[in-house]
């Protein structure tokens, strides 16, 4: 199997799909001639052609608009926001239109479109290429929310996600694109959308995260097993919207104690939703306060290295979250 | 591009000899027109007293006063032909063939309805003609639409959109973004813009600076026209090219109809804002006796036909309404589907309880 | 003190604050000629003039962004959103700009707006005219965010967000605008933006909600008093952003069980929020899991009345969650 | 409406002489936009080669290429009067006189920055010229510069807003909301659009399907005027009709002015999509050449003049950047600050614990 980054997988998924089913495309800014910002779509307009990779006006909202009208009309459209930051334009057609076309048409109507959204910080991006903003779409029913955070997974999703019949928001995390690499199969292969995934088991303690601080947490969880012996369950929960709650509901049952990683920051987090998910369902089940790292409360991650750095969680944060809910 | 305006004399209201020379229409063709119109008229009048009536509840969008606006652009669209109704386009339904029982049970919101009593009344979509449930979202359809556009163009169909918008929704950016795109992509649709004067209570001129809406479709570099929305011929030969054009590779097409709405924006609107003489005016221009007067001058109309109309459509309605009163809601746990592909009963009725699976350590 | 309902404490309070501060103004649509869809703005254009109180395009966005920059050069604008559920044009203004204006400039450029919008169901609007989203705003650091339940709260809040530096959101309940009444006074007084607040006191339960669903609440805790002799300390959150913990945590502190009730659905709904803070902050404190009394996750409140009767929270509901929590 | 523009041929890129005869402008003032023409390239240049050096992080969108637009709009412009700059005009802050140490410490992301090294490098407002800190937001201060230009005319200033974007940014549904608001309200505000063909790598015929796209000013019921948007003078006129109309009551003006961009959409981007033989020719119309020539004819120039000019803001510009570099950044603890009016550091840095008051029930 060949080692790929997270950004190779997505650019492989997208080309696989692309030649399985003509119906996919691709619309975006500047995904055509140059590859996409991140080259997550590079080589496709010269495989498939600007009908197909089509380079968009300036502007979220029709973006995401007329792939939900060419969905409805029997197309796969895979359209792109380039950062999450900018994806307000586009809030009317995922939140109203998107999420409530099938509920308000009964079923009859419908609008499989996987809308891939580059989001996360921790790259010097600044207040404005840095956000994450997964709660706006986590609290919609009628999305599915996913992020992955392994190139396996960015892989075996985003086929997923096409193949769907929902639509899906596709957060892909900037600062995994080139970070990490993974044996990934050259076959074809799908990656559920409905399940959260055991990372790294045991009995201790479970730790929930996705996206980019999934990572860090196996290696905060890996330090907690070489300096103090303690076995953190690690879940990627992988789908933010609908949750898997029995993965990680078993897991608390299990080892009793929680900590919660998220980089975004701290109120109405994603953490916020699977901690009052415990609370309420495996109350019976708890040793210790359920522990939530976050960034602060503040309105987005500030530029400047000491701001930012400030802001991000890191394996020691996590660490020190983690020591604390051992010794409680 | 015969109908690209260059400047406002042109873009004014014109009957329908000044756009395309004068040969009169088919006469089935101008019957039909009438004949259609006249039901929306019938029906939207209905449904006005069942709502004071108090035989359903929520609201509804009358669009009466404005039916030759959108049944001289509907009429001849294909089933296949998508059509993105606005809160006021209901009628867009009967035009296209939606039937009446489901038409009606969406006014009552009940089981039997296209969307099951899920949207509000005049809320109305069809999927098997291709009529899209519309949001309340102003210009969101639009957007929609848009897109249907897109698949089509590529689907490499002759297939078309028809996008109704009203004179307000051209001020909102959405509005906008799919306008332009379709200029830039050469998408078989119509826009057509029903200027009724009024957003809810807000005049077009706190809208817009410009007077003839249709000069907007120079900044997209497609063509616009004004016509006049109560004239029901004009207003199809306007369509018809636009929806030819489309058709034929020619691309998007901005009309703006002005036309005006004789009530309130909606049931529960006394419409205090505008000034009676003005909504006298527009009775006056009323586009069905204007029909009946055209087509009597071609010997087409009778006293008689119309009854015939009234009586057959009559009957239809009452049966609609009689089977709709009797269809049933919903079940309450109903609303629990169609949030997804898959359902989510089990999860959101039956909430599981964990307790601890080993001996405390 | 004369006897008012909320849309008419609402009316005082603009027409008050506009008298004060002639930089106060009123911008929105229909909120002129029309006095607003629900009359909130009645009689303001006429007194005002329409220079003060602007009817405006159909444009959410610029409704919003409009606001801002007039704030910026020193107006105190009061912009209004017709009905929640068409915010979303505005997402950008409110959640980019607004809400990051303060921050990205160090505190040199400053937006104080009062951002009136209609809220919530229960009043036969169907999809599109019933929806709550307070999540999306309460997610948002630099945004505060209010949803008073009272007429006294109504003006006294109302006038505080004017005068307040920063961008408010008031979240404003239409159910409620003509279904209580209470006195309130005629001379000018304001209501904290920063506390939750009281409106029961007792020992055995500490229940929170806001908006429509506070008054439901309330009525479902005298009915466990009358019924079960049980007392339960409510609790009106008022303030969603930022959330005055200290209130409810000091209440769990004393009452050590909780039930949350909220009419938005259950998914990343304000709960969460609370949930995840006691359960981190008063883990101690809890004798029995936190249930929450929330509507389903569906995309928005369908319009028959079976299907909008099973969406909404109702006394019976609360009361039965009150229940199994005594019972725990 | 002298500027208002009625078809093609007109809205064509035109020199100065055509828009308002041929009389010169004062002479301090041609060597005023001259120099600070110089200016912006000399720092601008500057700044891509510290980027390259690794000096500093993030990123920088240089507007090399555009210096007749930006200055040539903004020279005039009083302290008083607002500036709304998109990504690209981080030399308005110079154009209006923000000092050099601020802004290269913005560059720096240093505590010494108006922003303190929150936003991203290029994204420098400053508050005491009434330059709007901007979001990366694509015209979002332009929205903002609206409602700026709304109080100020509440306010009856004589004070306006001049608002930059790009040729990608008019695809944006806010840019519509905003310049058809303005329209409605007869604002004093100047919205220029730099169109340098190029929204990062999507060109301007995937924008829209119009060519001049002051076209647009037609739709929102304004004058809209194109010019050469590398002729200084050409451009200062066209402004300075523009901002005199919005000084005196006459409300927005839409310009657009055609100019290209030299290198790539940031210092990351090596732009290979675009043909090499358009970026010759677009260098080969360098404004600041252009300018040197017509300042020539009048015997206004010679090296000399040029080098002095050079050499004095040089030595500005190297001291403000040993000031920068040396500058602190803030404190980590300072992310904190001014999220409100009121201070969160306690809230968030020490999170208390709560145990119960009384005795088990
Ligand atoms: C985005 C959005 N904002 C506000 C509303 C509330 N609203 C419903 S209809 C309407 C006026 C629409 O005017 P127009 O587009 O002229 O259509 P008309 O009602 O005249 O047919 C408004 C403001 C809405 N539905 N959507
Ligand atoms: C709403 C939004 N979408 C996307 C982006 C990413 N982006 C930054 S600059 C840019 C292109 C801007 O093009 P144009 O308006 O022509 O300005 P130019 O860069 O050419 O000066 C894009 C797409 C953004 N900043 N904001
Ligand atoms: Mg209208
Ligand atoms: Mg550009």
């Amino acid at each position: 199997m060949p080692l790929i980054t997270y950004i190779d997988a997505i650019n492989t998924a997208l080309n696989e799909e692309m030649k399985r089913d003509e119906k996919v495309f691709i619309i975006g800014e500047d995904v055509g001639v140059m590859g996409g910002a991140f080259k997550a779509t590079k080589g496709l307009i010269e495989e498939f052609g600007p009908d197909r990779v089509i380079d968009s006006p300036l502007a979220e909202g029709v973006i995401v608009s007329s792939s939900i009208g060419a969905a409805m009309a029997g197309m796969r459209p895979v359209p792109e926001i380039q950062f999450v930051d900018f994806v307000t334009p586009a809030m009317d057609a995922i939140t109203q239109q998107a999420a409530k076309l099938r509920y308000r048409s009964a079923g009859t109507q419908t609008c499989p479109i996987t809308l891939r959204i580059c989001y996360g910080g921790g790259v010097a991006g600044g207040l404005y290429h840095s956000q994450t903003n997964t709660t706006w779409f986590a609290h919609e029913p009628g999305l599915r929310v996913i992020a992955p955070s392994t190139p396996y997974d960015a892989k075996g999703m985003l086929k997923a996600a096409i193949r769907d019949d929902n639509p899906v928001i596709y957060f892909e995390h900037k600062k995994l694109y080139r970070s990490i690499k993974e044996e990934v199969p050259s076959e074809d292969y799908t990656v559920s959308l409905d399940k959260a995934v055991v990372r790294r088991e045991g009995s201790d303690m479970t730790a929930v995260s996705y996206g980019y601080t999934m990572q860090l947490m196996l290696q905060a969880a890996d330090k907690m097993k070489s300096e103090h012996g303690i076995n953190v369950e690690c879940i990627d929960l992988r789908t933010l919207n609908p949750i898997d709650h029995d993965t990680i509901l078993n897991s608390v049952a299990k080892t009793n104690r929680v900590v919660l990683v998220q980089e975004d920051h701290r109120t109405l987090g994603i953490s916020s939703e699977i901690s009052a998910v415990i609370a309420e369902q495996a109350f019976e089940c708890l040793d210790a306060p359920i522990l939530r790292v976050t960034a602060p409360d503040i309105p987005a991650i500030p530029f400047a290295p000491t701001l930012e750095k400030f802001y991000m969680p890191t394996v020691e944060k996590i660490q020190a979250a983690m020591e604390r809910c051992a010794q409680y | 591009m015969a109908t690209k305006t260059k400047d406002r004399a042109e873009t004014s209201a014109a009957p329908a000899k000044a756009v395309n020379g004068t040969a009169p229409l088919p006469e089935a063709k101008l019957k039909q027109i009438y004949s259609t119109m006249l039901k929306c008229r019938t029906m939207e009048e209905k449904i006005r007293i069942l709502f004071k009536q108090g035989r359903f509840s929520g609201n509804y969008y009358a669009a009466v006063g404005q039916e030759a606006t959108e049944v001289g652009c509907a009429i001849d669209l294909r089933p296949s032909d998508t059509i993105a109704p606005s809160h006021r386009d209901f009628i867009a339904n009967l035009i296209k063939g939606t039937p009446l029982n489901l038409m009606i049970s969406q006014i009552y919101a009940r089981k039997t309805s296209p969307d099951q009593g899920r949207s509000s009344p005049a809320h109305c979509g069809y999927a098997p003609l291709n009529i899209i449930t519309p949001a309340s979202t102003i210009a969101a359809q639009l957007n929609i639409g848009t897109g249907v556009a897109l698949a089509y163009k590529m689907q490499k169909k002759d297939d078309i959109v028809m996008a109704f918008s009203g004179e307000g929704s051209t001020s909102l950016g959405f509005w906008h973004e799919a306008v332009n795109f379709a200029g830039v992509h050469n998408l078989p649709i119509v826009y057509v813009i029903q200027n009724n004067l009024w957003a809810e209570s807000v005049s077009v001129k706190l809208q817009t600076k410009v007077e003839d809406l249709s000069i907007k479709a120079q900044g997209y570099g497609i063509p616009g026209i004004t016509v006049d929305g109560n004239d029901a011929v004009a207003v199809y030969r306007v369509a018809s090219e636009a929806i030819h054009r489309a058709r034929t590779g020619g691309g998007p097409t901005l009309i703006e109809c002005k036309t005006y709405r004789w009530y309130g924006h909606s049931e529960i609107d006394p419409a205090k804002y505008r000034d009676p003489a003005e909504v006298e005016y527009w009775k006056s221009k009323d586009p069905i006796p204007f029909m009946e007067n055209y087509l009597a001058k071609y010997k087409l109309w009778s006293d008689d036909f119309k009854a015939q109309i009234l009586e057959s459509f009559q009957k239809e309605l009452d049966a609609a309404i009689e089977f709709a009163e009797k269809a049933p809601y919903a079940e309450p746990e109903e609303a629990l589907d169609h949030v997804y592909s898959f359902s989510i009963r089990d999860r959101e009725l039956n909430r599981k309880t964990w307790t601890p699976t080993v001996l405390q350590k």
